[in-house]
């Protein structure tokens, strides 16, 4: 017996090895780190962040595989990579004052943001069930600990626990699901699968319709999807507010780049029943995360629940597939990232040390005091709501499109009339900022230039991807062929 | 037909042992009795010829990572059996889950007595293993195709020490910052 | 062949039993047991299909679970520590702050 | 044309509203002015469009085209023809009027005029759109800076008012956003072409099934937005919470959104579907025209008097819409203008009593004629030619509508008449209990009659109200070509649909028939 | 042609507009900076000019052949859509010219009385201005040539009329009555509106000239839409001419100024209606039906108005309820076909009405505002040229020879006789024996018997300036002579009006109707007529001069429709019971419960059930992670159960 270790593709890992290498660099520089120079390790990681991501877009073009089929470097996941590194370091600008206010201003912060970003690298770019479990559980395990960053306060640790044993539970059902399908196909291996379900019957296989349910129920849980959200709001509400930022953002991203790589390229053999299932959870989600967001009173959590929304949305990319759904989910999740950190960042920049959880009312009169401030909310807030000329609504537009092109209009109906609900609690925050009396004082904002660049970069993104979305689109369209 | 013997033994005690895991009210005993599970579970992994798969589940799901369990039932002093109160706030909680379990058995049932394995036939027979030596083969798995992901892992621990490291810590080390 | 579908049956069972545990018991630490439960039972189902298909993959990708499920442990009893250190408790019905 | 000019005068209120982003907010006299500044400016490049309008031809004019979202074929295509010309001009007419009208606005005057611009902008981009996309982009913006001026600036209701607007007309839009994507693609299937191209678009045949659920679809967005019927109760509130320029530019622009909307969109690209509604339609058009007449008799709020009416008067132009034929849309259309200013003034009107009693009940009123005459006179003036007194705008719209409906349907039209009693029923009674009568409520005593400002608010409107009355042909003979082009294509349309539905009966016919005689032969064997 | 400096005078006919509408700018915009002299005199001299042109046209018209005594001139386009076209035109016309030189002659007179009249009010500009724009209203009207033109008119007359009635609008009394004046026309406008939309239909023209040409060929004789049409224009007719069942708004328009009273509310105005449907006359002749619809409403109207004169006190009421009566007149003549006669009945009826309320003006300046004739008597004292101007116009009235009204009346009886029907004549000749009895009731009551003044009144009583007698006098002549134009054997309006009648130019067949009748007929009509009259002063005399108890005691015996009568049966109220309140009261219910609770409502209860669902979505979520377990095994078990057994 010999062994040949096959060559290593270094170049298209590159970004994997730049940010493990660099994680690791924190972690040791932490220790050396005198305490005033605390602030620039999350300038390091975002500069790290900013150069990896100019590393990984230079990465478009050919798909490559690598490692016997292990991963892949296609133009796909390189505009998810990029929407990674963006939200990755949007939070890592949101984090420096915060964590210092929080007084959780530790390199390991900094290094578990960066492995789970390493960890959704790997889904979006795995090629293999195994890669794509691996890359979920780095990220997991990187969450589960920052969302429980601050030991000492009791709802971090609760939203810790509650993110951990419904993760690893979930985690149960989508092993169990890849096991099944691994053994009715023989092989882990996406395109494998495929290759095997064209050419064997699929749909009169229980394994294989059992295992592809399975694997909806652990995508399901990391998307957030209506029955499986319901972790998200308190894990949202607990966790320390930059995490939530990325937890809405980049998580979820990478969670429904591997549900759709999966789904639309190995398992399009069984497309006729997980579009009906996943039909459904898409009404459900958008449904019940518009609904009961109309109720809250926590603007995280309301936040929260309007991100299970957005899933249902981002669900309906999914469902319609083809060369448009693919697009307009990516186009999609990239409006997300700069519209949902922008409206943390915000609540970051409000909150207090032990009172970060803001109550929306907490925000009455915010016009008044802050109007800068209050209108960058505002163009959050109709951005999410999607109403033009916002990213948002571009986004909404291209996936009710991709939806309507494909036959499934009656979904598209139900998405704007959800999107209709969801203006009710988006505008409740513009209301109590304009039309309110300002009830108590405000804080002195905690506006660090970290948090002003966030800020900037975020009501940037979120206008020109309204209203110059063509180059972004371009590039979406480009990056629909999968492997 | 002594591997079939030996599998319903294994079985059973698997599946008692394991009910045992549930309803054991003191946790240190689910513990044991999860350990017990294990051990089993690796009996049955030698007779499907996984050789190496049962080594390292008794050794380091069995060994290591339960004493971890142990040590923490131990240290947070939980050997007792009334943490969890007397009755579930949840009323609804057990039947429903009970039924549940139910149907889910009965599906994976009938999902696996239906089921025609038509799947890719690998080239590692029983005896093709024997011949080269499971562990053997398992190296070079690793070391090949399983490159990338045996790398991967590495991360994938790094990150589970750190956080366990930074979640356990007795006390934020303020030292650096007064 | 027909002795491995029953493997598959008693791994769903032990599946089934991982997953039941997990939504009937208080304690944080079971309920964790639970999972790993569930999880053994994914391996089981793992090996029994690799010795089916004639294929190493499945045991590989056991090894990597037993991986995944030793930094989880350790991942999820310090989370567990914390917060009995902050509550006291491990019983999961008493740690419900956030709701609603 | 070399000069881009609607793009100048659309977007110069935005490059205004940015410029007032950097003065300081303390400095009011001076964002007002620039406001006002940038208002008539806007007014004035407007109004060549007026003058260098051409009336030989039904094709847009002033036509621009840049290539926006290649990806998806939207384009930034705009251009104006006879029918979106003069609700462009009343746009930024009433803007130059709101502006100037919110003179006394002391609370956050620098957003305020921000608002006031961007809406101008939104609105102005609503008129001259070409792609369907492009609209519905301005369709949305404008209801932005709207719920602000609402929420922010009105009245103790004022935020039930404006999430209530903002849902309500929101509500009705996404569907038509739905009905956008499926005509886009209906339109790639049938040419090939990924386009938003309004011009395209109306050559796309769509058949007659999918015409009924897209016509319903944009039906809502634009009834509710109109607001006929049974979709108008958002308009009450927003109007009497709206400060006056809110209301002004509520009920003289908003809402002809809603009818201009059925002009250019419904009608050429649902022809069929179009005709099939007419009975729904008109019913409810008349219902509106009746109702809110009677629901306007008796309000004791002036404003809410005054939102009822217009939904009463919508009625009208709604039912000249769906007449099909010329006197019918042109006098629509001229009715948009008219109720534009003769309502916005109205509003005016009912603005300056309120700044100056800081109420609205008309019980609270009587006998102001002795202490403000002037403002009686304009008061007047444009309660008649909300009335409909000939020889004022309001009768030649009315009437040119009532000659349509008589045209197409004498039932109709007898019913739609009766709305010109009961106006002159709720106007006249109103003006008697506000401005007759002795003066008795002592805190009228101190009322002091119109200034300067005011002056220049009223003497422009009150202006055109005569001219439209008495020589309306510059506007109707810029209307002539494009109505009678827009009927043209409706027309050829409809009866395209038609004869094919003749020839499918016919075939359906015919094959009943062969299988009828096929029965024949068999029984015959 | 004949020409005067270089043009017809007949081209100059716009002047007769444009003077009035110049009064009402100039008085509008500056009346209220000049003194009230400058502004009388404007107003006055606006009305003056205008008649002066108007009589010039009138001559250039007379030395035109009769049948080609049609003159058009058109201005610009007005309303130009597709094919339908609104000129504004002007047509000159004998019908038009003998209308346009009775509004602008009485209306200077009213003009000139007016600057007497009113000049201790503030309004006084006001008053000019409006009175100026009702002029030149009154103008466009009659001159019009198509019914849209026409329609500006006869809606601008009735927006004068409102705000003259209104003039005085701090009284809530006068506020209402305008109000009441304009809403009951515009429910006249809605018929006559509807006609004009089913002429552009039928004839695709509103153009008089073309409609009347085209008519005859068009429509058969008694079709449909000719009785359709003419039944629209006369719900018009009605409203503005206040007959029958619209007649209620004019005797409440006496809240007004005397003199509009005079102008507005007897002379012009209100015959708007006559002149309209004479002007019509070709489509009416189409229409039998509809002739006999107006006879017979004519008719009524006539004695209905007639005997709620009869217990009426305010002096201006009565006016204003023979002045109702008097119309009704002019329409059963129309409607029996003599369209001639109705016209010159309204001639007539404007020089003597215009007299009788001018007169009553007078009695009022010079009491001081009392008009309840209860308290006046023996004022003929006092005002003794008020008192022969009067009693000129109560003889006029009452139809005895040779005063003005006695020629039109007895015409209308004559044609009601031959051409109607015995019924009609019957209801015209019991109507004049009223008319003769309350205007005789009205001029003892007010000028002889004894003093019933309040002795500060009677302090005061003086006779009234000369600005206000000379138009008396003026008028007073024309009620004599005025009669004349008509004198039954040689009628001059006649044959001036002949080509206007039976579709104008081209046919004169039917227009002098009257020489048909035989004379002995004639004159055996006129005898009753001033028979019936004379009864009816003799009635008068006997109860109001000789036995002044005696009407006390008929009222005691017929107490119960004495009652009926001086409420004026009621019809106010029953109008007020049967569509006014419930109209306020189902608007009442559409918005406070159709729109508020039902529809409001509606939309009210989708918003709370879509908060109630979240509020109830919410408690799913309960905190408890094993909870939250069960939800994602309830949700994968489902989803299997669905992909392997369902779907």
């Amino acid at each position: 017996m010999e062994i040949v270790i096959p060559p290593f593709d270094l170049k298209s890992i590159s970004p994997i090895i730049i940010l493990t290498i660099s994680a690791m660099f924190i972690l040791v520089a932490d220790v050396f780190f005198r305490k005033k120079f605390k602030d620039s390790l999350g300038y390091l990681s975002f500069l790290i962040v900013v150069m990896t991501g100019m590393v990984a877009f230079t990465q478009m073009g050919k798909p490559v595989y690598s490692f016997s089929d292990m991963f892949v470097v296609d133009n796909f996941s390189v505009f998810f990579n990029l929407i990674f590194l963006v939200s990755t370091a949007i939070t890592i600008l949101l984090s420096v004052s915060y964590v210092k206010q929080e007084g959780i201003n530790y390199g390991e912060y900094y290094t578990l943001i960066l492995f789970a970003t390493i960890g959704m690298m790997l889904m979006a770019g795995g090629a293999d069930l195994l890669t794509i479990f691996l890359g979920l559980e780095i990220m997991s395990i990187s969450l589960y600990v920052l969302a429980g960053f601050r030991r000492d306060c009791v709802r971090s640790n609760e939203a810790s626990l509650k993110y951990f044993l419904l993760g690893a539970f979930a985690t149960g059902f989508l092993l169990y699901g890849i096991a099944m399908l691994y053994g009715a196909t023989g092989t882990t291996n996406i395109k494998g699968i495929a290759e095997f379900l064209a050419n064997n019957p699929a749909l009169s296989n229980p394994m294989i319709v059992a295992g592809t349910s399975l694997l909806i129920v652990g995508f399901g849980f990391k998307v957030a999807c209506v029955p499986f959200h319901k972790w998200t709001p308190d894990v949202y509400e607990g966790a320390p507010t930059a995490i939530t930022a990325f937890m809405s953002v980049g998580p979820k991203a990478a969670a429904f780049a591997a549900f759709l790589r999966v789904f639309l390229v190995a398992l399009p053999a069984v497309e006729q029943k997980w579009s009906i299932i996943l039909w459904v959870m898409a009404v459900l989600t958008m449904t019940v995360g518009n609904l009961v967001a109309i109720a809250q009173t926590n603007i995280k959590r309301m936040l929260a629940y309007s991100s299970i929304a957005h899933a249902g949305y981002a669900l309906m990319a999914i469902i319609a597939g083809g060369d448009f759904g693919i697009a307009s989910l990516l186009f999609y999740m990239l409006a997300y990232a700069f519209m949902n950190l922008g409206a943390f960042a915000v609540v970051i920049v409000l909150g207090r040390k032990g009172e970060e959880n803001a109550n929306i009312e907490d925000y009455n009169g915010l016009g008044y005091k802050h109007p800068l401030l209050a209108v960058t909310m505002c163009i959050f807030m109709f951005s999410l709501a999607g109403i033009p000329p916002m990213a948002g609504f571009i986004g909404k537009f291209y996936i009710f499109s991709a939806a309507i092109k494909n036959g499934f209009i009656i979904l598209a109906i139900i998405g704007v009339v959800n999107s209709v609900i969801s203006v009710y609690y988006y505008l409740r925050v513009t209301v109590v900022m304009y039309m309110k009396e300002p009830g108590r004082e405000f804080a002195p904002l905690s506006l660090s230039p970290f948090l002003i660049l966030a800020l900037i970069v975020t009501v940037w993104g979120t206008i020109h991807l309204g209203i110059f979305p063509a180059k972004i689109i371009a590039l979406a369209q480009k990056s629909t062929l999968l492997y | 037909m002594l591997a079939g013997l030996l599998f319903i033994i294994m079985g059973l005690i698997t599946i008692v042992c394991a009910l045992c895991v549930v309803f054991q009210k003191n946790p240190i005993y689910s513990a044991i009795f999860l350990i017990q599970t294990m051990v089993s579970l690796a009996v049955l992994y030698v007779l499907l010829h996984a050789q190496f798969i049962a080594a390292i589940q008794v050794m380091v799901y069995a060994g290591a990572i339960m004493v971890l369990f142990v040590f923490v039932i131990m240290l947070l002093n939980l050997n007792k059996t009334d943490v969890e109160g007397d009755y579930d706030k949840l009323l609804f909680q057990k039947p429903s889950a009970i039924i549940l379990g139910f149907i889910l058995v009965v599906m994976i049932g009938v999902v696996t007595l239906n089921t025609v394995f038509q799947g890719t036939q690998g080239e590692y027979t029983p005896e093709s293993i024997s011949q080269i030596g499971n562990t053997q083969l398992v190296g070079k798995m690793l070391f090949t195709k399983y490159v990338f992901p045996f790398e991967i892992a590495s991360i994938l621990l790094f990150a589970a020490v750190l956080g366990a490291i930074i979640l356990a810590k007795k006390q934020i080390i303020k030292d650096k910052e007064v | 062949m027909i002795l491995l579908t029953w493997y598959l049956i008693l791994s769903g069972v032990l599946f089934t039993i991982g997953a039941v545990g997990v939504l009937i018991r208080r304690n944080a630490i079971v309920i964790f047991m639970c999972i790993e439960l569930m999880l053994n039972a994914v391996n089981l189902a793992f090996v029994t299909f690799a010795r089916q298909l004639n294929s190493m993959d499945g045991q590989i990708f056991v090894f990597f679970i037993m991986t995944v499920a030793a930094a989880e442990a350790a991942v999820g009893l310090a989370i567990i520590i914390a917060i009995y250190r902050n509550k006291a408790t491990v019983n999961v019905d008493n740690i419900n702050l956030m709701k609603w | 044309m070399s000069l881009p000019i609607l793009t100048i005068v659309t977007f110069l209120p935005l490059a205004g509203a940015i410029w007032l982003l950097f003065i300081n907010g303390e400095k009011q006299e001076k964002i007002k002015r620039i406001a006002l500044v940038i208002a008539i400016g806007d007014f004035i490049l407007s109004l060549p469009l007026f003058f260098k309008f051409r009336l030989d031809t039904s094709e847009f004019q002033f036509v621009e085209k840049v290539s926006w979202i290649k990806e998806f074929g939207i384009s930034y295509y705009v251009g104006i023809d006879g029918i979106s010309l003069f609700l462009f001009l009343l746009t930024s007419f009433l803007t130059l009027i709101c502006i100037l009208a919110s003179w006394n606005i002391k609370d956050r005057i620098k957003e305020y005029m921000i608002a006031m611009l961007v809406l101008e902008t939104g609105m102005l981009g609503v008129f001259v759109s070409l792609d369907l996309f492009l609209f519905y982009v301005f369709w949305e913006l404008m209801l932005i800076p709207m719920y602000l001026i609402i929420g922010v600036w009105g009245g103790p209701r004022r935020i039930y008012a404006t999430i209530k607007f903002f849902i309500y007309t929101m509500a009705g839009s996404v569907l038509m956003l739905v009905a956008i994507i499926v005509i886009y693609f209906m339109n790639q299937k049938a040419t090939g072409e990924y386009t938003f191209d309004l011009l395209k678009i109306y050559n796309l045949d769509i058949p007659m099934g999918a015409q009924f659920w897209l016509f319903l679809a944009f039906f809502f967005a634009f009834a509710i937005k109109v607001p006929m019927f049974p979709f108008h109760t958002w308009l009450p509130d927003a109007h009497v919470e709206a400060p006056t320029a809110g209301s002004v530019i509520l009920a003289g622009v908003l809402l002809k959104m809603g009818t201009y909307g059925f002009v250019r969109f419904s009608l050429p690209m649902f022809p069929y579907a179009s005709h099939q509604f007419v009975p729904l339609i008109a019913w409810l058009a008349i219902a509106g025209i009746i109702y809110g007449a009677l629901v306007a008799m008796v309000q004791e709020d002036l404003k809410k008097l005054v939102a009822y009416s217009s939904v009463s008067h919508l009625g009208f132009v709604m039912l000249g819409i769906f007449v099909f034929n010329i006197q019918g849309m042109e006098g629509g259309i001229l009715q948009m203008i008219n109720h534009g200013l003769s309502t916005g003034a109205l509003f005016l009107l009912v603005g300056m009593i309120y700044e100056r009693r800081h109420t609205r009940m008309i019980a609270d009123f009587g006998g102001l004629t002795k202490k403000m005459p002037i403002f009686a006179i304009f008061f007047m003036i444009i309660t008649l030619s909300s009335i409909g007194l000939p020889g004022l705008n309001g009768f030649v719209g009315e009437f040119l509508v009532l000659v349509g409906v008589f045209k197409s349907n004498v039932v109709y039209a007898v019913l739609a008449a009766t709305g010109v009693v009961l106006s002159a029923c709720y106007m006249l009674w109103m003006f008697q209990r506000v401005m007759f009568n002795k003066l008795t409520n002592p805190e009228n005593k101190k009322l002091k009659d119109i200034d300067k400002r005011e002056w220049a608010l009223l003497l422009p409107i009150t202006i055109l109200v005569f001219w439209i009355g008495i020589y309306p042909k510059p506007l109707i003979s810029r209307m002539d070509a494009s109505v009678n082009h827009l009927l043209n294509q409706v027309d050829e349309k409809y009866k395209v649909t038609l004869n094919r539905l003749k020839i499918e009966k016919k075939e359906v016919e015919y094959a009943v028939k062969e299988e009828k005689s096929a029965e024949h032969t068999i029984e015959v064997d | 042609m004949p020409y005067f400096f270089g043009c017809s005078y007949l081209d100059l006919i716009g002047y007769v507009l444009l003077f009035p509408l110049a009064g009402t700018v100039i008085n509008g915009f500056l009346g209220k900076k000049l003194n009230k002299a400058i502004v009388g005199i404007v107003g006055c001299t606006a009305i003056g000019l205008s008649f002066i042109v108007s009589f010039f046209v009138f001559i250039d018209l007379l030395k035109l052949a009769p049948e080609h005594r049609v003159f058009e001139k058109d201005y610009f386009t007005w309303i130009g859509s597709g094919a339908f076209e609104a000129i504004a035109g002007l047509q000159v016309d004998p019908l038009s010219v003998i209308m346009i030189l009775v509004v602008s002659g009485v209306g200077f007179l009213i003009h000139v009385y007016s600057v007497g009249y009113m000049h201790d009010d503030d309004g006084f500009y006001r008053y000019f201005t409006y009175l100026n724009l009702f002029t030149f209203s009154m103008l466009l009207l009659v001159l019009a040539n198509n019914f849209l033109l026409m329609f500006i008119g006869w809606e601008g007359v009735g927006l004068c009329s409102y705000l003259l009635i209104g003039f005085w609008f701090e009284k809530k009394s006068a506020s209402d009555a305008g109000m009441k004046a304009f809403i009951v026309n515009r429910v006249g406008d809605f018929g006559f509106i509807l006609a004009i939309m089913l002429i552009f239909v039928t004839f695709n023209t509103i153009d008089f000239t073309d409609v009347f040409h085209a008519a005859p060929e068009h429509l058969q004789t008694g079709s449909f839409i000719a009785t359709m049409i003419t039944l629209l224009l006369f719900v018009g007719a009605v409203g503005k001419s206040a007959q029958i069942p619209l007649y209620t708004w004019l005797p409440d328009a006496m809240e007004g100024p005397t003199p509009v009273s005079a102008l507005i509310h007897a002379a012009t105005m209100v015959t708007a209606g006559v002149y309209m449907v004479v002007r019509c006359n070709v489509l009416y002749t189409l229409s039998p039906f509809s002739l006999t619809v107006v006879a017979v409403i004519g008719g009524a109207t006539a004695l209905f108005a007639a005997t709620i004169g009869l217990a009426q006190n305010d002096i201006k009421r009565v006016l204003a309820y023979s002045t109702v009566s008097q119309i009704g007149y002019m329409f059963l003549a129309c409607g029996v076909g003599a369209y001639i006669t109705g016209i010159f009945h309204l001639v007539t009826h404007a020089f003597f009405k215009a007299l009788l309320f001018l007169g009553s003006g007078s009695v009022i300046h010079g009491l001081g505002g009392e008009q309840d004739m209860r308290k006046m008597g023996g004022l003929k004292k006092y005002m003794p040229t008020t008192h022969t101007t009067f009693l000129i116009g109560t003889l006029a009235i009452a139809g005895i020879p040779p005063f003005a009204g006695f020629f039109s009346k007895d015409e209308i009886l004559l044609d009601a006789f031959t051409k109607g029907s015995l019924l009609l004549w019957g209801l015209g000749a019991f109507a004049a024996l009223l008319t003769a009895f309350y205007m005789f009731r009205l001029l003892f009551m007010t000028f002889y018997g004894k003093s019933n003044m309040t002795k500060h009144v009677e302090e005061h009583v003086h006779e009234s300036p000369m600005s206000i007698l000379i138009p008396l006098l003026v008028l007073a002549l024309l009620s004599i002579l005025g009669g004349f134009i008509g004198f039954p054997t040689a009628s001059a309006i006649n044959s001036f009006l002949a080509p206007v009648i039976g579709g104008g130019h081209h046919s004169m067949a039917d227009g002098g109707n009257l020489h048909h009748v035989s004379n002995s007929l004639m004159f055996s009509m006129m005898g009753i007529s001033t028979g019936i009259a004379i009864v009816g002063i003799l009635l008068a005399y006997l109860m109001y001069i000789k036995q002044p108890d005696l009407p006390a005691k008929i009222v005691g015996k017929f107490k119960l429709i004495y009652k009926i009568i001086y409420n004026k049966y009621y019809v106010d109220e029953i109008y007020d019971a049967t569509i006014v309140k419930p109209t306020v009261k189902t608007s009442f219910i559409l918005w406070k419960i159709v729109d508020v609770k039902i529809i409001d409502g509606f939309v009210n209860a989708v918003a709370r059930i879509v908060e109630l669902k979240s509020e109830v979505l919410k408690l799913f979520q309960t905190g408890y992670v094993r909870n939250y377990a069960l939800s994602i095994l309830l949700g994968g078990v489902i989803i299997i159960v669905c992909s392997l057994v369902l779907l």
